[in-house]
């Protein structure tokens, strides 16, 4: 067997490693890769600009850890931009688990130096109302009033108690609303059940898989912008100029991809090199 | 010095309580006048609804959108009389003129809506700091209907296909021989068997991740009962692992009905058809192992599958098997045609038990989704025409109002 | 009886969940949903079934001295393990915080992880393995799947290209394929549907 | 318990990885242990989140319809026994009936119905090329991969003309699809990568 048709019929281990290597080395490595923002990032963007100092945000974290690593980088940047803007944060949950995920990614933020200098105080700057049942019904009853539909917040206390919460009713005081979310109830809910009936401001971020189901809502407006998987969160950490983890993880996933493209290629050199010998 | 301070002091003061205040309230007055009313309310029953809802239409205030009395908001207010309290039920935005009064339909919700009783409604037009209402509308009584009018397209969709296959199905309980075309998936069916056999080596059977009730499963079920019949009659080892506990109680009786057919139920070994777990990435990890120790010959793949598609076909290639798949989860089709040997597309999963049985009832069936994509075609490009000359009569044979 | 009834049972309880998508009033709705949760509560009980049958295959194995008996021994600890932290403390037995979700978090959670981002690897290998341009067929799949691919990495005056093609290529004729498909697999379930509800198809159903 | 938590999903994590190179013991000890935990994960969760609030509370609040659904359950473990295993399939029936009705709606619908309305599109949009262009693909895409899909006519001349074109274009999309994947599934391993090397080791930061 020659060097080709070793190559044709390449033990996939190798493969393997390149791959293992491919993602892991860029990790160790900063490197400033040029990304575009595309214009539905640039749109959420410039309408969480249009909002003034203290408007309310409303979070829901609709995913669990298997799509972390997606979507947990787009929750961090998120709060942290919330944060240095002075936007006021309200977290629910659609699934069990974004509470929990929330917390996690906000434990990152709040530790981070120019955070710290602000200090959001929980409460007051951020509160996090927990997990309610009910998927889309949810969303439902919180057009009509959010403190019954989320009576205590996660550790326990009254949500009409939390500062935050003051004049908090229904949607009418929501200023925007961002949802992160890996299927089902996650943007297709909100969209349905609560930018149709109660004029929402939605914005989204979804597992790559998930985005393109999601693009028909942003070409007929009812999406204000969308983060499509890891490109969209690091687009999201360019547009608001803190370059983050997403960032970083897209050195590996250009790598990567560079290097399945390229083993494609070889693979049909040699396909064709040796087809050319046999015929010869 | 100190008086000239004064002095300015006590001028400003004057300006300020005498001139400036009153023509600052002068000039908010303009906010604080209330907008013009909404006019033309009207209440009536919510079409196509359980009978819990009513819905409120009005004219737009003239000062919807435009002076400085800009309308910000429009409350609905309902009452039970006419000249009862008016409670607060609903805000929509400015520009909106339409709202449905919505209730829950168990009586003992504290959100109930009593259909059949008489109700009255007013609407407000708001300002940023005042707000003017429209006269009263009503009674009206909520009650809930019995046809759905926006489903009537799929009403007719429902009975016209319905008679399509119950109509061929009765064409081939007379007899009618039908023509379908090879299919490639299929034919392999076969010869995968046959290899299996000629090896030694069991054939694994893999439902997907689907419940019993899914249509994909169903229709995996019967291939798999086919399958079961050719490894019996071949003497083959069929492993069936499952990751859901009706599915597996299913597929066993499925086997053993397949094993009846060929005139083999002694053959028929229940602990084949097993349960691993129902998470799915624990259930693959379980099949890998499968797949490697037990050296399967050939591995079906045939129902809904997810993500775990190409672990399953990668490892299967791995052992080298012979792989043939097939879902109707359109995400996960590329990954089939990727790795395994053969691919069943979408509708040719639900096909295929037809083919395979060849039986004529089920070809009958096959015969009616063809007619049936006749149709849709014919509509789809005679519709795409006629929307090019701003004619949308096809579209609204299709149009369904939720 | 025995074979009759259940098909009858199919197909009363078919043709009710047809008309009563017809029918908004609410006495269909509240049947309809009492239904949903009948068939929850059903595949509860199945669940039952599950165990027993997951439990009966390792015993055995183990009684069986069979190769491997060991990791049947790992699975039933395992299984043992979680339905003992799940109940001992009554309903509060799952609450974050406790044994049982630790296992979760640090067992379950990292390999569930960890079995899907093989994908990865898998991904790589069934492309370098089915990418060639023996067909016309194979040729459209790989060049499409490249220049997908490509739009993640940085190619300088190509990129703008590229990104626009890309997009082009996933709104316009991968939505049509979509649609196609979308199409025939809507016309083969509810053909399927009909022949299950009519009896036809009872494959499912075994036989005595 | 974090630490050793840590280090335990980390020695997991590598077992699971281990497979990569071929079956092994260390791999089957994670692989068993993954199915009872997981099985049993499942059974508790559902018990607490599904069959309390869904039977048990709703019997204990006097709703007795709810028996019905408790009976149908009980009568599909009856598989236990195989003298009257058979009265399963009466559960079974209701499962199958009741999703089948269900499925045949939603997929006529949201399948069929809501597709075709989406693909009628007019063919020339007035002083937009692209759009143009576009729905004409759209159309011939969506119609050629339907003639694709047709079982009664052999793909022969003009007819197998369209359905080669038609799966071209589900070709072309399942290359599309495959690319597009590519990204999320990275994602996850760099997920699994960043917690080995950042968590675990604290190699990166």
């Amino acid at each position: 067997m020659n060097f080709l048709e070793k190559l044709l019929a390449l033990d996939r281990r190798i493969i393997f490693l390149f791959i293992a290597i491919a993602v892991a080395l860029p990790l160790f490595f900063t490197v400033k890769l040029h990304i575009e923002v595309t214009p539905v990032v640039r749109n959420l963007h410039n309408a969480l600009e249009a909002l003034p100092p203290g408007s309310k945000v409303l979070v829901s974290l609709d995913y669990d850890p298997g799509s972390m690593p997606e979507l947990q980088p787009m929750a961090e940047s998120f709060f942290r931009y919330c944060f240095m803007r002075d936007l006021k944060i309200i977290i629910i949950g659609l699934w069990p688990n974004g509470p929990i995920q929330a917390n996690s990614a906000l434990e990152v933020i709040l530790n981070e130096p120019d955070i710290k200098k602000k200090n959001p105080k929980y409460g007051i700057d951020y509160v996090n109302l927990g997990y309610t049942a009910g998927n889309e019904v949810v969303i439902e009853r919180m057009g009509s009033d959010i403190p019954v539909t989320f009576p205590k917040d996660y550790s326990g206390s009254k949500t009409e108690d939390l500062p935050l919460m003051k004049g908090v009713k229904n949607f009418n005081n929501i200023d925007f609303v961002y949802n992160l979310s890996a299927g089902y109830p996650g943007t297709v809910e909100w969209v349905l059940f609560g930018v149709d009936p109660y004029k929402i401001k939605l914005g989204a971020g979804n597992t790559a898989v998930q985005a393109p189901q999601i693009y028909p809502y942003l070409n007929s407006g009812q999406l204000v912008g969308l983060l499509g998987g890891m490109k969209g969160g690091a687009e999201f950490e360019i547009a608001t100029g803190h370059p983050a983890k997403a960032v970083k993880f897209m050195f590996s996933q250009s790598v990567s991809h560079a290097l399945i493209c390229f083993f494609i290629l070889i693979g049909n050199f040699a396909y064709f090199a040796t087809r050319k010998k046999k015929g010869a | 010095m100190r008086y000239k301070n004064l002095n300015r002091l006590l001028i400003l003061t004057f300006f300020f309580f005498f001139l400036i205040l009153p023509l600052g309230q002068i000039l908010a007055q303009e906010d604080t006048l209330p907008p013009a009313p909404p006019t033309e309310v009207r209440a009536s029953d919510t079409q196509n609804d359980n009978g819990h809802s009513i819905t409120i239409t009005w004219k737009l205030s003239g000062d919807d959108g435009a002076g400085k009395k800009d309308v910000v908001a429009y409350e609905i207010l309902r009452s039970e009389s006419p000249a009862g309290e008016f409670v607060v039920r609903g805000m929509v935005p400015a520009g909106n003129n339409t709202y449905q009064d919505r209730g829950a339909k168990e009586k003992e919700d504290k959100n109930y809506f009593h259909p059949y009783h008489d109700f009255y409604y007013k609407v407000r037009a708001k300002t940023l700091n005042s707000y003017s209402e429209s006269g009263v509308a009503g009674p009206a009584q909520a009650y809930g209907q019995w046809f759905h009018l926006g489903k009537l397209p799929v009403f007719v969709g429902t009975l016209a296909f319905t008679i399509m296959v119950l109509a061929f199905i009765s064409l081939a309980r007379k007899g009618k021989k039908f023509y379908v075309r090879p299919l490639a998936g299929i034919d392999a069916v076969d010869d995968a068997i046959g290899r299996a056999t000629e090896m030694g080596r069991p054939i694994l059977y893999i439902l997907g991740l689907g419940s019993a009730a899914d249509i994909a499963t169903i229709a995996s079920f019967t291939i798999l009962n086919r399958i079961a019949k050719k490894t019996a009659e071949h003497k083959t080892k069929i492993i069936v692992p499952c990751n859901d506990p009706i599915v597996m109680s299913v597929a066993q009786e499925t086997v053993k009905a397949g094993y009846l057919d060929a005139g083999r139920p002694d053959m028929y070994q229940e602990e084949n058809i097993f349960y691993i777990t129902s998470m799915q990435f624990a259930y693959v990890a379980a099949v890998n192992g499968i797949m490697l120790r037990e050296k399967t010959a050939t591995n079906f793949y045939l129902g809904k599958f997810y993500a775990e598609s190409l672990i399953l076909a990668e490892t299967g290639s791995v052992a080298g098997s012979i792989q043939i798949s097939g879902t109707d989860e359109i995400a996960q089709i590329p990954f089939f045609v990727a790795a395994t040997d053969y691919t069943l597309i979408g509708e040719e999963l639900y096909a295929a038990s037809a083919y395979l049985g060849r039986e004529p009832l089920l070809l009958g069936a096959l015969k009616a989704q063809d007619l049936a994509k006749a149709i849709v075609m014919i509509s789809l490009a005679s519709g795409a025409v006629a929307a090019s000359f701003h004619l949308d009569f096809f579209l609204r044979l299709f149009t369904v109002q939720m | 009886m025995r074979r009759q009834l259940p098909i009858l049972i199919v197909f009363v309880s078919g043709v009710f969940m047809v008309i009563q998508y017809f029918i908004p009033h609410e006495s269909f709705e509240f049947i309809y949903e009492y239904a949903m949760d009948w068939i929850i509560i059903i595949g509860i009980f199945a669940m039952l079934l599950g165990l027993w049958s997951l439990t009966r295959a390792s015993v055995s194995k183990v009684q069986a001295k069979a190769p491997g008996w060991g990791f049947s021994v790992m699975t039933l600890v395992g299984l043992a393990t979680m339905l003992f932290l799940g109940f001992y403390k009554g309903n509060k037995s799952i609450a974050e915080g406790t044994f049982f979700m630790d296992l979760f978090w640090y067992i379950y959670t990292p390999i569930q992880a960890t079995m899907f981002s093989l994908l990865a690897f898998y991904i790589a290998s069934a492309a370098y393995r089915s990418f060639r341009v023996r067909t016309v067929l194979a040729t459209i799949l790989l060049v499409t799947a490249l220049i997908i691919m490509l739009r993640l990495i940085p190619l300088g005056p190509i990129s703008g290209v590229n990104q626009w093609l890309a997009s082009w290529i996933l709104t316009v004729p991968n939505m049509a394929a979509k649609r196609a498909i979308w199409i025939g697999v809507g016309l083969g379930a509810t053909a399927t549907a009909l022949k299950i509800i009519f009896g036809i198809e009872r494959a499912y159903m075994g036989k005595d | 318990m974090e630490t050793i938590g840590i280090w335990i999903a980390a020695l997991l994590t590598l077992g699971i990885f281990s497979f990569l190179y071929k079956d092994n013991p260390f791999y089957k000890f994670c692989e068993s242990l993954f199915v009872g935990i997981s099985a049993g994960y499942w059974f508790v969760t559902t018990f607490w989140q599904v069959f309390m609030p869904k039977l048990a509370d709703n019997l204990v609040a006097g709703r007795l319809y709810y028996i019905i659904g408790g009976v149908f359950g009980v009568l599909m473990l009856l598989r236990l026994f195989p003298k009257i295993g058979w009265l399963s399939r009466w559960s079974l029936a209701l499962v199958v009936g009741t999703t089948a009705g269900l499925y045949f709606t939603r997929y006529l619908v949201s399948n069929g119905m809501i597709q075709v309305q989406n693909t009628i599109i007019p063919l020339y949009v007035k002083g937009n090329l692209s759009q143009t262009i576009g729905n004409l693909v759209i159309v011939i895409g969506t119609f050629s991969g339907l003639i694709y899909f047709f079982f009664s006519k052999e793909h022969k001349g003009a007819f197998g003309g369209l359905a080669k074109l038609g799966i071209w274009f589900l070709m072309l999309s399942f290359g599309a699809s495959f690319g597009y994947t590519v990204m999320s599934r990275m994602s996850l391993l760099i997920g699994r990568m960043d917690f080995l090397l950042g968590t675990w080791l604290g190699l990166i930061r």
